[in-house]
């Protein structure tokens, strides 16, 4: 159905019914944001001998991110005087866009996915790139020297993290011959690539945390060093809307995760009579759950280390993963 | 990369661990029998001593008395005992010294008010907090 | 009973104004130490015909604090029967009780009322004039504490009990001479007993009156050697006028303890951390403490090689206390010193940095000195 | 041509990381600090004023607001001045339940400070473990005391309540349970890769700099000087005790993090001595005259509490109120050596540096 529909004419309908998919995409992902967010604090309470959110929708808490955010929204909304006012409204709208945007390239299920082009992995990684503007914005706006601090430290650490995410992925694009992620997911037929690339998934893996400035990479906001970081000066609605670009980058990270190294929707020998679908969000689970209890157990890495670390250790491996993969391609000719 | 790893497996064994935290408001705290709570406190035994007002640390017990009314009887009794929780440490020195046990401890702790002038208990309301009495009040 | 009330009412007019005078030094901070005085003296002044008696009453009482007062019902009380039975005079036994009973009573806003309580079933046992049963009497008063309809006789004790502890209270207040709203012929004997006291409290002190006391504590302390041997190499380098005092603490763990000249202060502390056999090369603790005659700098030093403690003081004038600073020697004493200069006022010359630590460099007067009075901007 | 310049950034007062109301006054250059002031002053109470005009029983409540942390040493260190200047004999059932007691809170407040350091370097889940435990203890004391932080349990010449039936058996029970959870921490710490960067040659100093700014117990013992007072200068009981004065010698905050972890081992085996050889009965308060008057003179004692050397001097004038009171408080001295630390380190260094000295700000600020 998407393939006949990205190929038809452009026309008013064509524009509506993706204007329609993408509104209930947002819905879905915003359901998503609201469950996964109350995943990460049932996760994290178990992990940490309590029971996380119990109180509001029954004894699982079911309903309390959405209470959650009912209170950011009606939140008085405070811009502190001496920000800069125009950036400091922009910032969240910068962060947030280009997190919803990196979604339509994701292929769900072969049937369901939103644009199919073919360079995929490089729109993703370029667009993606763009939410540091967003944040470092965000930390100059505010006037705050924690989250100029914060800013800082997010566009240093994205910066040099996109490298190694970059150099990583490129082993699996030598074996594939392509950028369509479409294209990747169909060459896992014969075995995911996490088996194939292994230095490559921990090398993405690893640069993907912490492009999701997530904990032990959660640095620009670092709450026993820089207070909040670049967010400290947002609240309410603002806030929101940081909060959400960084789970939906979750979302779309694990996504991707899913996609290029676990076969995506493909299913696990003789299981083939489960939907790919199930698949994908079975795999896509396991990912989101791994991001979360790294949170729970690893302590924050220093700012110093986190650049050393890019740069003097996971460029290297990520460089000496193409050099090995161009010589077994070469030499085994597997693919 | 063994002490992440390791690290992992034991947050992951916590994961199905029995949990420990309390459901607090909905079910009353367990506590001692010597918690210090709210004092309560019985006019019939005070004998106006003054020894709690000597001897409480931050000063926030006040007690006046009056001549007993039978004019047979001595001594004197109670005629108010106010106690200033915005100040009261709940430290036990005032039921360690008094020598009829007429104010004593309770499991009670929770003091919250809308106001700083809802702290300051008086004696009728001091007597009416009976509930979870401390059983032993002396060493 | 009758004695005793008749005594009082002669001396009604002067109590009243003991009275007044005693509730303006309440006022004051020396609340505490008139009611201390007064307890301790309450049986001299009674005493005041008899000053032999009174004396050996004293020596009495001195071999018995000497002993552990083992009854912890009341031991001033404790104290002071033997004067009682020295005396054999029951008025004078009653008072003395009614004092101590109001000395276990601490808190002054019920001072009167109090003391009537206790005084009443004094008045009883006085009638019985049995100095024995006596104690039990007042134990067991104590216990039912019953107030009394007796109440001309309580106003009247009350109204005693004030009068001498505002005389003792000025006694004390002025070292030596007599509280000037008693009788003459009471002043000797309080400033006599007022001595005698002092004396008592200090207890181990090596001039005490009595023979058998100074000579059970005379034993030497095993830290003795050790001081005689700082204080042997220090007048070897730095000669003999350079301290003021030396002695062994025996109330804290024997330490010995230096008392520096104020104007050698530093170089003797120079001197004990860089000597090679004192290098006391920690400072455990310094602070100030205001004396009221002087203000006093207390350090405790330790010397990680040889496992030695030291206490140095020394003792700064009260108007514009200045001292040097010992931050140059041992960093340690940074902190400590911004806070005697912010709670006492004491300068330290040669302090890198010295601020009002801890209350504010906006802050009014110097709280730990005793004639502080809190500064409010709102009142 | 880049023009720099430095930024005057204000740690605290409300700050997560200082651990109460701490002010640091800070110049950076980016994230490199070039000089620190430390601010403090925020909590003084006055505990030294106010015990002008208190009698000594009514003291040992404040002490327990000072190190909130450890409250069952200070409560000790009032008292045994006072018992030292008046020379009381304390029951010995008494001395094993201070002993008991005090560990268990040595152990409480090391638990406290392991969570919250691991928290401060932004991991989250250490600080529930060690709570947990430190819930159990607790639990204990406030059986014992009736209160689960102030405890206001000792007294001039012994102690306030015996301890209740089972009591001891509980704590008997505990220390091979919380062995079991000492290893459970290394487990998830001590070895965590992430975490030795962030600790390994943090905030060092030499032996000579810990002596020269008055640093006592596990930031003195982090460089290799083998002091502690429960084994040198015995107080109380402890030289009934077989235990080991732990010591490290690279004065860094991993040093820091060694020694009290160990200390918590060490701990654990004074307690089970203690708990073996704990009287069957007797007395827990000593004979002591109703009122509390210590001879005229003066005194100066120091135990060692968690954060190090604790110390009370008294100077009496032979009153049932103190002349003079004070507090020699190891968190106050240990603080000074900050600024010194500090010195060319950057934001995250900062924590890990501040962390690792182990303050609490109630004492701090007295």
């Amino acid at each position: 159905m998407m393939e006949g529909l990205l190929a038809a004419e452009a026309s008013w309908l064509n524009f509506g019914i993706f204007f329609l998919l993408a509104v209930v995409l947002l819905f879905v992902v915003l359901g998503f944001v609201t469950y996964a967010i109350l995943a990460e604090r049932k996760v994290m309470g178990f992990m940490q001998l309590r029971y996380g959110p119990n109180q509001v929708g029954g004894r699982f808490g079911l309903l309390q991110t959405v209470a959650d955010v009912l209170k950011l929204l009606i939140k008085e909304d405070t811009i502190p005087k001496l920000a800069d006012r125009p950036l400091f409204i922009l910032a969240p709208v910068i962060a947030f866009t280009p997190a919803f945007m990196v979604l339509a390239v994701i292929p769900f299920t072969d049937k369901f996915y939103f644009a199919d082009i073919g360079v995929g992995l490089l729109y993703y990684i370029a667009i993606s790139g763009l939410t540091t503007i967003g944040i470092v914005t965000g930390g100059w706006a505010s006037n705050n020297k924690y989250a100029l601090m914060g800013g800082m430290r997010a566009a240093a650490q994205m910066i040099s993290y996109e490298i190694p995410l970059v150099m990583s992925v490129i082993g699996i694009i030598l074996l594939t011959g392509s950028l369509n992620l479409n294209d990747i997911v169909e060459a896992q037929k014969n075995g995911w690539f996490i088996i194939w690339q292994p230095i490559a998934f921990i090398v993405f893996l690893i640069a993907a945390v912490a492009e999701l400035n997530r904990v032990p990479f959660d640095l620009p906001e670092a709450e026993s060093e820089l207070v909040a970081g670049f967010h400290v000066e947002y609240s309410g609605f603002r806030w929101a809307f940081f909060m959400l670009a960084e789970y939906v980058y979750m979302f779309a990270m694990a996504s991707l995760i899913t996609v290029i190294f676990l076969g995506g929707w493909l299913p696990l020998p003789f299981l083939g009579f489960i939907p790919g679908a199930v698949w994908f969000a079975l795999k896509f689970t396991v990912v989101i759950f791994i991001l979360i209890w790294f949170r729970v157990t690893f302590p924050r890495i220093r700012a110093d280390q986190l650049m050393e670390f890019g740069w003097k250790v996971l460029l290297p491996v990520a460089l000496a993963n193409i050099f090995l993969t161009a010589i077994l391609k070469e030499l085994l000719n597997i693919f | 990369m063994l002490g992440l790893a390791k690290g992992l497996t034991y947050t992951l064994k916590n994961l199905t661990r029995k949990k420990l935290t309390y459901d607090y408001p909905h079910e009353p705290l367990p506590l001692p029998d010597r918690f210090r709570g709210i004092q309560k406190f019985y006019p019939e035994k005070c004998i106006v001593c003054n020894q709690c007002a000597n001897i409480c640390p931050t000063d926030c017990i006040q007690l006046t008395g009056k001549k007993h009314p039978d004019p047979n009887k001595r001594g004197k009794i109670i005629e108010t005992y106010d106690i200033n929780f915005e100040i009261c440490i709940l430290c036990d020195l005032c039921t360690e010294v008094c020598p009829t046990e007429a104010v004593i401890m309770t499991n009670n702790f929770e003091l919250a008010e809308y106001s700083r002038d809802e702290l300051f208990k008086d004696l009728v309301w001091l007597d009416e907090n009976d509930e979870n009495l401390r059983k032993v009040n002396k060493a | 009973m009758d004695g005793e009330k008749d005594l009082e009412q002669l001396k009604k007019e002067a109590a009243a104004k003991a009275k007044a005078a005693a509730l303006a030094k309440k006022k004051e901070k020396e609340q505490s130490t008139t009611e201390e005085v007064s307890a301790e003296e309450e049986p001299m002044d009674i005493a005041k015909q008899k000053a032999a008696a009174a004396a050996k009453a004293k020596a009495a009482a001195l071999a018995k604090k000497k002993e552990k007062e083992q009854t912890t019902t009341e031991e001033v009380s404790a104290e002071e029967e033997p004067i009682d039975i020295a005396k054999q005079k029951a008025a004078a036994a009653a008072k003395a009780k009614a004092a101590a009973l109001a000395k276990k009573k601490e808190k002054e806003q019920s001072t009167t009322e109090e003391v009537s309580a206790e005084e009443e079933p004094i008045d009883i046992a006085k009638q019985k004039a049995a100095a024995a049963a006596r104690a039990k009497t007042a134990a067991l008063a104590k216990q039912s504490a019953d107030t009394g309809d007796v109440e001309k006789a309580k106003a009247i004790a009350a109204a005693k009990a004030k009068a001498a502890a505002a005389a003792k209270a000025k006694a004390a207040a002025q070292g030596k001479s007599a509280g000037g709203s008693d009788e003459k012929a009471k002043a000797i004997a309080v400033a006599k007993a007022k001595a005698a006291a002092a004396a008592k409290a200090k207890g181990k002190a090596s001039g005490a009156d009595s023979a058998a006391v100074s000579e059970e504590e005379k034993k030497p302390s095993p830290n003795q050697p050790v001081l005689d041997k700082y204080i042997k190499i220090i007048e070897e380098h730095l000669g003999k006028s350079i301290l003021e005092d030396s002695y062994i603490n025996e109330l804290s763990k024997d330490v010995p303890t230096l008392v520096a000249k104020p104007e050698a202060y530093f170089r003797l502390a120079e001197f004990l951390k860089y000597n090679e056999q004192l290098s006391f090369d920690f400072l455990s603790e310094l602070h100030g403490t205001d004396f009221e005659t002087h203000m006093e700098i207390y350090t405790h030093l330790f010397s990680y090689k040889n496992r030695h403690s030291l206490a140095l003081k020394v003792k700064v004038a009260r108007e514009n206390p200045e001292i040097d600073s010992l931050q140059p020697l041992w960093a340690g004493a940074n902190w400590p010193e911004c806070e005697a200069y912010d709670l006492l006022g004491i300068r330290f010359n040669g302090h890198p940095d010295l601020h009002r630590i801890m209350l504010g460099e906006d802050w009014i007067g110097y709280p730990l000195r005793k004639d502080y009075e809190p500064y409010d901007v709102e009142v | 041509m880049i023009r720099t310049e430095e930024m005057l950034l204000n740690v605290g007062p409300q700050h997560p990381s200082t651990h109460g109301v701490f002010r640091l006054v800070l110049k950076i250059d980016g994230e490199i600090i070039t000089e620190a002031r430390p601010v403090i002053g925020y909590l003084h109470r006055g505990t030294e004023k106010l015990a002008e005009d208190l009698q000594y029983t009514q003291i040992i409540p404040y002490t327990d607001r000072m190190d909130y942390l450890a409250a069952m040493t200070n409560n000790y260190v009032l008292c045994h001045a006072v018992e030292t200047m008046m020379d009381l004999e304390i029951p010995e059932r008494a001395e094993y339940l201070r002993i008991i007691t005090m560990e268990l809170g040595r152990i409480a407040s090391h638990l406290v400070w392991w969570g919250t350091y691991l928290l401060d370097l932004g991991a989250t889940s250490p600080f529930l473990y060690a709570f947990r435990e430190r819930e159990m203890i607790i639990n204990m004391l406030n059986e014992i005391s009736g209160g689960r932080l102030t405890f206001n349990y000792m007294r001039v010449g012994g102690v306030k309540w015996d301890a209740p039936e089972g009591w001891i058996e509980k704590v008997r029970e505990f220390i091979p349970y919380m062995r079991e959870q000492l290893k459970g921490y290394d487990q998830l710490v001590t070895g965590n890769e992430i975490f030795m960067n962030r600790v390994k040659g943090v905030g060092t100093y030499t032996k000579e700099d810990a002596l020269n700014y008055s640093l006592s117990g596990a930031n003195l013992r982090c460089t290799g000087i083998k002091w502690d007072l429960r084994k040198e200068e015995p107080y109380s009981i402890y030289d009934r005790f077989d235990f080991d004065v732990c010591i490290r010698d690279g004065g860094d905050a991993w040093a820091r993090y060694h020694v009290r972890l160990s200390e918590i081992g060490e701990s654990l085996k004074i307690l089970e001595q203690a708990v073996e050889q704990f009287p069957s009965e007797g007395a827990v308060l000593g004979k002591v005259p109703k009122v509390i008057k210590p001879p005229k003179g003066e005194a100066f004692v120091r135990i060692e509490s968690p954060r190090g050397e604790i110390g009370c001097y008294i100077a009496s004038e032979g009153k049932k109120e103190p002349y003079r009171l004070k507090f020699r408080r190891p968190s106050f001295y240990n603080l000074q050596i900050l600024p010194k630390l500090l010195v060319g380190q950057n934001m995250a260094n900062l924590i890990a540096i501040l962390g690792a000295i182990d303050i609490v700000l109630g004492e701090v600020d007295g």
